[in-house]
């Protein structure tokens, strides 16, 4: 019974909490450009805007999968806020939830990528195809990690990692997951896929109205999704330390990231696929020494 | 370690943002901004509608009311201030103002309507009476009864003068 | 100068007029080719070219070519006339490839026929234009609306490649342009440009409405970064024709003038750069160093952008000591935040990676090419109209041309940051020696039929303003050529096999400035593709195919 | 204005054949001094996602189908910003044979080929608009002030002792001259004057 009264309060908090702490990036952002920037609640103000204009539908567009996609982004990283604590904790663990996670979090990805697709735009084409070509490699070091973590704590449940031991291992792969994190919340230099400059937002071009709003707060989510993961990791088990860690963890780490996208260049795609690939050697490393137990 | 740099400057000076449209800007000396014809110094010449490049002012004679109507379209002005420069009493003048946003066209017209004076000869509409007054003070010693003459009045008029003088000098 | 003038006399040239700016030569037919050819051999470079209907004069149809020959600082325009019922020209572009479009666009608007022409196609004519109306004849009326004739849409496929329109609203460059892409993969292959969206009919207007007086100000308007070059261009050239002598201190606040905007528009290129590379906070931060520039713009003239203070004759406002310090202050301040901008941002990898050997353009295709400015300046040449062509108060003044040969968008980035602090050294020097004296010849008489070329270095590079006056203070033939023009037929060979990822860097990395380009003639309609709604459908619908 | 974009306007930027000048205003208000954002106002790159079309240029001929795509592609409820003395009155090449010179005739365009209602329009004029103008305009649609604009109309009727002054003193010149009132001719009617 407490534990779904968590998971309630959890994504409550989630949904409420994403959009403000966007807006509290952008203040950030804002600030290290040294301009004033919007109101906090901006981003709230932006998305319930979105939910009140009309939708427009593109002619090339296969419908059904065109106005399903940001659903099915949408309630799929919703999903994962049942496994993953966020401010309190407790979720519905079972076995093999680490799985479910990272699989969950892939299809919102394919979600994104199958409803540019049938949007019948070339731009949200090539967008797609940058999204897949990111995800894929996202993806795979994503579950790579965890897979790494598992292995440490010899377990799939996520209750058994929270928090993790502290080995040589375990902060190797902590600080490449705030790598692969990094990217996997598409911020500049990793936004190809959404690159403004060259293809206009690439995936999400056809997309107005609500279905858009679906799409922003997909991205929100994801991203608060992937921090609470990491203070999961890191955070004791004390309920008000716990509480207290989390609640400054969960606006330092965006603060900070905000700051470090402020002072990035974008990527080409090949660029980021390359750093990638360099990436993962060192996760190999650490895969390694994480079978020795260290 | 540019970027560091780059931050750490940032965030070690103030923001610029300015604080309008909650307080007012400052604005240069000679900022040029709406032209206003002030209409107690206008004297309906028509110089500024000559010289402007975008035709932003215009002007017609009304026969039937008996004005010159002058009208400045501000959505169409480009502020060059040639008006300014070719008004020759001053009375058009390029202000500081440039908040002129509108919901409607409509609000962004200047019109000032002249009174015309009557052609002494035909009746007919000629010249606003502040362009006589003016030019009978100011304006090339010409012979003033042409003042209130209509163009077409004042061409017979003249040819009559020549022809009236040539039979003077034949006889 | 002996040299270039047997040169033309040997080639049977006949110099009509002898300006301290240019030479007006008159040459037949039949000569004109081998002319152009011994004159390109002897170091000159295809500047422009401007047709022009003269048959209420003498019933002849007149093509002016104007050649830049940097070696005797003058600008060498030939005269061809051909009788209207006979209207070929033979083409010089076979000898000179920077003549291709100037002919197309002569052909267009005007019917000449160039004959042996590689590529006598429409250039800025839409193809909904009816055949056989020509917007610059003396008939054809300014305000004048022609029915457009509907036409099938056409496509120039490729089948190794697939298309990617990019434009004509793209957010790249907030202006409509649209570039043909192909790509194979996320590689070009080729692109082609179908430009010219923005034509506004301003040089027919100027014909038709406009006087002397007034076209200043719609020249200002051909752009609205380096619009005050095309001010100071076109007065130029009026008074190179009607030989006019400007008070030394009305040349020292044009130059002022002139480079603030140099300063202004190259940080905001900068600033354009950095956001189409994806870094905002440099676009920010750069805009806002640039703000301090517009309030001085502002202080001096009275407008941020459209400074409206050139007449022919001089200049139209004078400037105080006030003025002149809090001038002098910003412009210290903005060249030390600039330094420290250029040197945070090269310390950036990924930003350098992006600019560094992409978009090369060799030196002997920027040559034959005919670009200017930075981008030549990029590719090693060493072009300055400043420099070679003197003009306003640069004669009087001290200062050095960047030239950098690595070719790529860095090299080009290099001049331009170059640019910047020359300028501000430019503008020390301007109000520190400043004479007194008049600002502005009232009074002059405007001949008829009065040739004139004027010449500036925009931002962009070198501008050409050709000028035919008219009795009543009117001009009869007045064609504004601004950089980009001789700058975007480089754009496709910089492009090819880029990754698509850098085409709005390359594109953007010549400053393209379409609206100076486009003001020419007809817009484009029917391949217009744009990039929302029914074009892209359209080009998803030849992506499956 | 409209009560749903009080607080959150994302403008779609439509150059319909300007000279740049107000387009590059358009961005420098998002830059760090004017800060457009304040407003929650944004720039995106799809009319899609947009609620307001940012117009500048005064509409070449061929541009009129793109510009009508764009105001149809953006979801209701939508507005268009007018910047600049090219797209609210045509600007200095208002007449010329490839211009439609503003959005007021390009409404009657779209009204009469397109059968589409104008969506509310803001007028913006400046040459290129001042970024505290566009500012200005923001605080309009969020509510923050007032409208300062207004039609002036004045109209000057002359003292009839002024007009009386006057003519009297032609009217002595006239008399001075022997030979005008003598001389009659006979005149049909004629039209116009001055």
């Amino acid at each position: 019974m407490n534990a779904i009264i968590a998971v309630i309060v959890n994504v409550i908090f989630a949904l409420l909490y994403a959009p403000l702490i966007d807006g509290v990036e952008r203040k950030i952002k804002a600030r290290v450009q040294r301009r004033k920037g919007p109101p906090i609640q901006q981003t709230w103000y932006d998305i319930l805007k979105l939910f009140k204009k009309e939708e427009i539908m593109p002619k090339d567009a296969t419908k059904s999968i065109f106005i399903s996609a940001p659903f099915m982004a949408f309630l799929s990283v919703l999903i994962s806020y049942l496994f993953v604590p966020t401010i309190l904790p407790g979720a519905l663990y079972f076995y093999g939830d680490i799985i479910v996670v990272v699989y969950l979090l892939a299809f919102s990805s394919i979600a994104f990528f199958l409803g540019a697709f049938s949007s019948g735009n070339p731009y949200a084409q090539v967008g797609a195809n940058r999204e897949m070509s990111l995800a894929v490699v996202e993806e795979i070091l994503l579950a790579f990690i965890v897979g790494s973590l598992a292995v440490l704590n010899r377990s799939l449940m996520l209750n058994k990692m929270f928090p993790l031991e502290i080995k040589v291992s375990s902060i190797i792969l902590l600080a490449f997951y705030l790598v692969v994190m990094y990217i996997a919340s598409a911020r500049v230099p990793f936004d190809i896929a959404e690159a403004e400059p060259e293809i206009v937002e690439g995936p999400f071009i056809e997309y107005s109205g609500k279905y858009l709003a679906m799409c922003k707060y997909t991205i929100f989510l994801k991203r608060i999704l992937l921090t609470s993961l990491f203070l999961n990791f890191v955070l004791p088990e004390n309920v008000l330390w716990r509480t207290v860690g989390y609640v400054i963890g969960v606006v330092v780490i965006p603060v900070v990231l905000a700051m470090i996208e402020a002072h990035m260049g974008r990527m080409r795609i090949d660029q980021a696929v390359r750093f990638m690939k360099r990436l993962s050697v060192i996760g190999i490393f650490a895969w390694v020494i994480s079978l020795f137990g260290w | 370690m540019g970027r560091l740099r780059m931050l750490i400057d940032s965030l070690s000076h103030p923001r610029v943002t300015e604080k309008y449209p909650y307080e007012p800007i400052p604005i240069p000396e000679d900022f040029r901004g709406k032209p206003e014809i002030d209409p107690e110094k206008c004297i309906g010449c028509a110089a500024c509608a000559r010289v402007c490049p975008p035709n932003a002012i215009t002007f017609r004679d009304d026969h039937e009311q008996g004005y010159r109507v002058l009208q400045v379209f501000l959505g169409r002005c480009i502020f060059c201030g040639r008006c300014q420069d070719s008004c020759p009493v001053g009375a058009i003048k390029l202000t500081k103002e440039f908040e002129l946003v509108s919901l409607s066209k409509d609000d962004l017209y200047q019109v000032v309507k002249l009174e015309l004076a009557k052609c002494v000869r035909c009746g007919k509409y000629t010249v606003p009476y502040r362009y006589i007054k003016y030019l009978m003070e100011k304006g090339p010693k010409i012979l003033k009864y042409e003042l209130l003459l209509c163009p077409e009045c004042k061409s017979e008029v003249t040819t009559l003068i020549k022809y009236h003088y040539a039979q003077e000098v034949h006889e | 100068m002996q040299d270039i003038k047997r040169v033309i006399e040997e080639n049977n040239g006949k110099i009509v007029v002898e300006h301290d700016y240019f030479l007006l030569v008159e040459v037949s037919r039949e000569h004109v080719r081998k002319l152009a050819r011994a004159l390109f051999e002897a170091g000159a470079y295809y500047s422009t070219g401007v047709g022009s209907d003269e048959r209420p004069k003498n019933g002849f149809f007149a093509m002016y070519h104007i050649l830049n020959h940097e070696e005797s600082k003058k600008y060498i325009v030939l005269k061809v006339e051909t009788p209207e019922h006979d209207l070929r020209i033979p083409s010089i572009t076979p000898e000179i490839e920077g003549a291709n479009w100037a002919e197309r666009e002569a052909h267009d608007v005007l019917g000449i026929v160039f004959e042996g022409h590689p590529e006598p196609e429409r250039l800025i004519l839409p193809d909904d234009w009816p055949e056989g109306v020509y917007p610059l004849r003396k008939d054809f009326k300014y305000n004048e609306k022609v029915k457009p004739v509907r036409k099938e849409e056409k496509f120039v496929e490729r089948e190794d490649a697939l298309v990617l329109p990019l434009g004509p609203f793209h957010p790249t460059l907030h202006e409509p342009e649209y570039f043909e892409i192909y790509v194979d993969g996320e590689t070009i292959v080729g692109a082609r440009y179908k430009g010219f969206f923005v034509h506004r009919g301003l040089e027919k207007l100027a014909e038709g409405r406009l006087t002397i007086h007034q076209i200043p100000f719609v020249a200002e308007r051909i752009c609205g970064i380096c619009g005050y070059t095309h001010m100071i261009c076109y007065c130029q050239a009026v008074e190179n024709a009607i030989g006019l002598e400007v008070p030394e201190r009305a040349e020292y606040i044009r130059t002022l003038l002139l480079e603030i905007e140099r300063i202004h528009s190259h940080i905001l290129w900068f600033g354009v750069v950095y956001h189409l590379l994806g870094f905002d906070t440099g676009f920010m931060h750069a805009w806002r160093i640039r703000e301090k520039v517009m309030d001085s713009a502002e202080i001096l003239t009275g407008n941020r952008k459209t400074y409206g203070m050139s007449l022919v004759g001089g200049v139209r406002r004078d400037i105080d000591e006030d003025k002149k310090e809090k001038t002098l202050k910003a412009l210290r301040e903005v060249s030390q935040e600039m330094k420290n901008l250029f040197d945070d941002v090269l310390a950036m990898k990924e930003i350098l990676n992006r600019i560094e050997d992409v978009g090369i353009l060799p030196k002997d295709r920027a040559r034959s090419i005919g670009v200017v400015g930075p981008v030549a300046r990029g590719s090693g040449i060493n072009t300055d109209v400043r420099k070679d062509h003197p003009y306003a108060a640069y004669k009087y003044l001290d200062f050095k041309v960047p030239v950098y040969n690595g070719c790529d968008v860095l090299s080009r980035y290099l001049v331009r940051a170059d640019e910047i602090f020359e300028s501000i050294y430019l503008i020390e020097q301007v109000l520190d020696q400043m004479p007194g004296g008049d600002i502005m010849v009232e009074r002059f008489e405007v001949p008829e039929f009065s040739v004139g070329v004027g010449a500036t270095e925009a931002p962009r590079g070198e501008d050409v303003h050709f000028v035919i006056t008219h009795r009543g203070s009117k001009v009869y033939r007045w064609r504004p050529r601004a950089p980009t023009y001789n700058n975007l037929p480089s754009v496709p060979v910089m492009l090819e096999g880029e990754h698509l990822a850098d085409a709005p860097a390359i594109i953007g990395s010549i400053d393209p400035c379409f609206s100076c380009t486009d003001h020419v003639t007809i817009v484009d309609d029917s391949t217009g593709k744009i990039l929302f709604r029914g074009s892209l459908e359209d080009a998803i619908r030849r992506l499956k195919r | 204005m409209v009560d749903v974009l009080k607080k959150s306007i994302w403008v779609f930027h439509l150059n319909s054949g300007s000279c740049n000048g107000c387009d590059i205003e358009v961005l420098d208000v998002f830059t760090p001094r004017p800060d457009f954002e304040r407003f929650g106002v944004k720039l995106v790159p799809s009319p899609r996602h947009a609620d307001a079309i940012a117009l500048t240029g005064p509409i070449t001929r061929a541009m009129v189908p793109k510009v009508v795509e764009a105001i149809k592609a953006l979801p209701e409820p939508k507005i268009v910003l007018a910047i600049g003395a090219c797209a609210c009155g045509g600007g200095i090449w208002h007449d010329t044979y490839v211009v439609v010179g503003g959005i007021d005739e390009f409404y009657k365009i779209l009204k009469e080929e397109y059968g589409m209602d104008p969506p509310t329009t803001i007028y913006i004029p400046g040459c290129p608009a001042k970024p505290e103008a566009l500012i200005y305009a923001a605080g309009i649609l969020a509510d923050i002030i007032k409208q300062k604009q207004r039609r002036r109309e004045d109209v000057i009727r002359e003292e009839d002792e002024e007009k009386r002054k006057i003519e009297t003193i032609i009217r002595e010149e006239i008399g001075s001259r022997h030979f005008l009132p003598k001389i009659i001719v006979k005149r049909g009617p004629r039209e116009g004057s001055v």
